[in-house]
């Protein structure tokens, strides 16, 4: 798979996981790619941690509107019914519980669910921004990424990196794999459209439980 | 009583050393025309408590560039690759902040409140040296409140009586901030007479409120 | 997802002794509407959390009359003599808190925050059996947050998505409130379309609220 | 005096403590006459703890707004140049030292500036509202009161009702009296238009430094 087909297939398997009327918050980068998949009538809500509910898609070529941006920066538009916030609020729906889901990326995850995806000491500290609350706070955690970094298991036994949070993460999504984080496991419990159980192991560090589906 | 001054007004208030929030969101509600003001001061040793350093060039993005800042309490640095520079190299010093924590730690600045009881930090290098409280069986950090000498907002509107209202996605952590400053600040895009802005949808209330400057937008 | 109901049907999802927010500041901002059909209905058992128990005449204290309510968590009692009368007679628990506690309690319930850090209260009968923290050198008490099963709110005004919109001073507990319950449920005085409330100026998103009731106003 | 020569002699005293431009809250009862008598160029802002500031006087008989009123439920307007906002935001500007200046009714005071007026156990327990966080919030706490009750004093070597607060009194304005509450005690700076040095001592309980204005 190319980088597009990546994306492509991580994104879509991730919209599976919402349920009409979720309450959505999509990190930058891949996940962002999530709403591209999503129905309108799933009636999801996209939380902007920046401000605002009711994200919709960018906004077209001249016609940017300089005061309605994502967490990234990027000039987006807002859809009809959504409202606008302070940070207060933004991240009392954040961590009070009140995001479904939410979707991040992610530098490592291991078998206990930890998360890592804000620094590599001594290279590359870019912060948390608003990561920590998003995973201490939302309902259900997925973690949407390649399956590995050029052949170098992100999945491992356990994280080296400094954390995001402990113990946060329920699912794993990746092109090659749907993965549960289970008080047993990990537990794999589907392959991606070109993956084999035997692809999958070799390039996870931590230990997988085979579902029974996949036996 | 709020008074109407000119951006080099504005900007002689901030004194080398002082402690300045600043509003926005990646540059998004910030006071980027009275940044600007600050870099030609050339004002020094700042610091800054701000979401970001935004983009090496735009407002605080700037004033990194310019080194006029000695310390930053933020939660993100990856827009700006200057920050990390200064960070590594020891010249700036960088106090990341979950971007939750940061609001509360500013409301809580504002409100009386005497901290922050949070979970988000938890086992990460966030809780290093902080006090941990055990409640109802769950741990949860305690997180110190946050004041500054001086708040430097945006807004998209003021009436003459101080009062703020802030368009989309631009009001971030600027109503927070106008709470927790010895000294507050709004640049605007614009000024409008008392009882234009609806009393039911002022977002900042004048009392917070010392100066008003127009902006540049 | 919100929903438009009835006003009996709002109030048959008040089970006997569920735990209740309700807004309102001496009835004003509270869903006397629902109130009424709740007394039709005689729900027992219930523990409220509101500002007060208005008057025996109105909302809340006319449920306070028909001693439905088991247990009440407010800042006030003094304009409804009929809760002093059945707290001192030990047929109504009150749990008195200050006023500025009882919203950031609430606040706290709906933010995932561990507990409110306040001075209020100190050295007063509040005090009694709460921890205390020593921060900075000064003396703070840990209040704790509140959680309910219901919040029955008013506004002025909701749009079809559940954008909730206040005049006034109706204000008061009731976005705290949308934020800290399983099932919130708000009487409007006007249902209007979706974009007639602007984005700018929603008080309450709609993602907090489950169910809307044209009230009696 | 009369019970209204009273009243006013205690509002138009306190009115003088007032700045130019103070944000300031009036307790229920005797303290919201205060408002008569401050006039419009001296650009005090009353909040109102139920959730404004810009507090204005009594609505006019048949222009009452159900939905304006005061922290005492009665009709009220509100000024141009104020403000509506929820109860978290209110104490906000309560707890967060944002009013200049709170006056409140007392049960008992007494020369440690503690303050009792909420309770009177098993007799008159009507709650404490916003008075615990006004007092402990305010810049500057004045008790404005009737000297004594019946000839029995109000201004006590210690307070014997449950506290209201410990040592946030500032000042206590009565129709005999201006007394300062300083480390050194009770400060009497002040006499009312009918009273004497000795008229004062009989009614109050706590010790009282006699200023030396008044020697």
């Amino acid at each position: 798979m190319d980088k597009a087909q990546i994306i492509e297939t991580i994104a879509k398997r991730v919209a599976k996981e919402l349920n009409k009327g979720d309450v959505v918050n999509l990190g930058i980068g891949l996940p962002t790619f999530v709403a591209n998949y999503v129905d309108a009538e799933m009636q999801i809500t996209f939380q902007s941690e920046n401000g605002f509910v009711g994200l919709g898609p960018a906004a077209a070529k001249g016609e940017e509107n300089p005061d309605i941006v994502n967490a990234g920066g990027l000039p987006v538009t807002i859809l009809p019914g959504g409202a606008f916030f302070d940070s207060s609020l933004s991240f009392t729906i954040i961590r009070g519980g009140h995001v479904d889901k939410t979707v991040l990326g992610a530098l490592q995850v291991d078998a206990q669910g930890n998360l890592a995806n804000w620094m590599i000491p001594g290279k590359m500290v870019p912060g948390m921004g608003g990561a920590m609350d998003l995973v201490v706070g939302a309902k259900k955690v997925i973690v949407a990424m390649e399956h590995s970094a050029k052949g170098k298991p992100k999945i491992l036994k356990k994280c080296t990196l400094p954390l995001t949070a402990a113990s946060e993460v329920d699912m794993i999504i990746t092109e090659m794999a749907v993965i549960e984080v289970t008080p047993e496991g990990l537990v794999l419990t589907e392959l991606g459209p070109e993956a084999t159980v035997e692809d999958v192991l070799a390039v996870t560090e931590a230990d997988l439980i085979i579902s029974e589906a996949l036996k | 009583m709020v008074e109407i001054i000119g951006l080099q007004e504005a900007a002689e208030m901030v004194s080398d050393g002082a402690t300045v929030m600043i509003g926005g969101f990646i540059g998004v509600g910030g006071p980027n025309s009275i940044l600007e003001a600050l870099i030609e001061n050339n004002v020094k040793d700042l610091t800054i408590i701000s979401n970001d350093t935004v983009t090496p060039e735009l407002g605080i993005g700037k004033l990194v560039v310019n080194k006029q800042i000695k310390k930053a309490i933020v939660t993100h640095i990856g827009t700006n690759p200057e920050t990390g520079r200064q960070m590594n190299a020891g010249e700036l010093e960088v106090e990341l902040v979950p971007q939750g924590t940061l609001a509360e730690r500013i409301r809580a600045g504002g409100a009386g409140l005497g901290g922050v009881l949070t979970k988000a930090g938890l086992k990460t290098p966030v809780e290093e040296g902080k006090r941990k409280l055990e409640i109802n069986g769950q741990d949860y950090l305690l997180e110190m409140p946050l004041k500054a000498d001086i708040a430097l907002l945006k807004a998209s509107k003021a009436d003459k009586a101080g009062n703020l209202y802030y368009n989309g996605s631009t009001r971030n952590f600027n109503p927070v901030m106008a709470t927790a400053a010895e000294l507050v600040i709004a640049e605007v895009d614009e000024i409008v007479e008392i009882g234009e802005i609806n009393p039911n949808d002022v977002m900042t209330p004048g009392i917070f409120v010392n100066f008003i400057v127009k902006g540049g937008r």
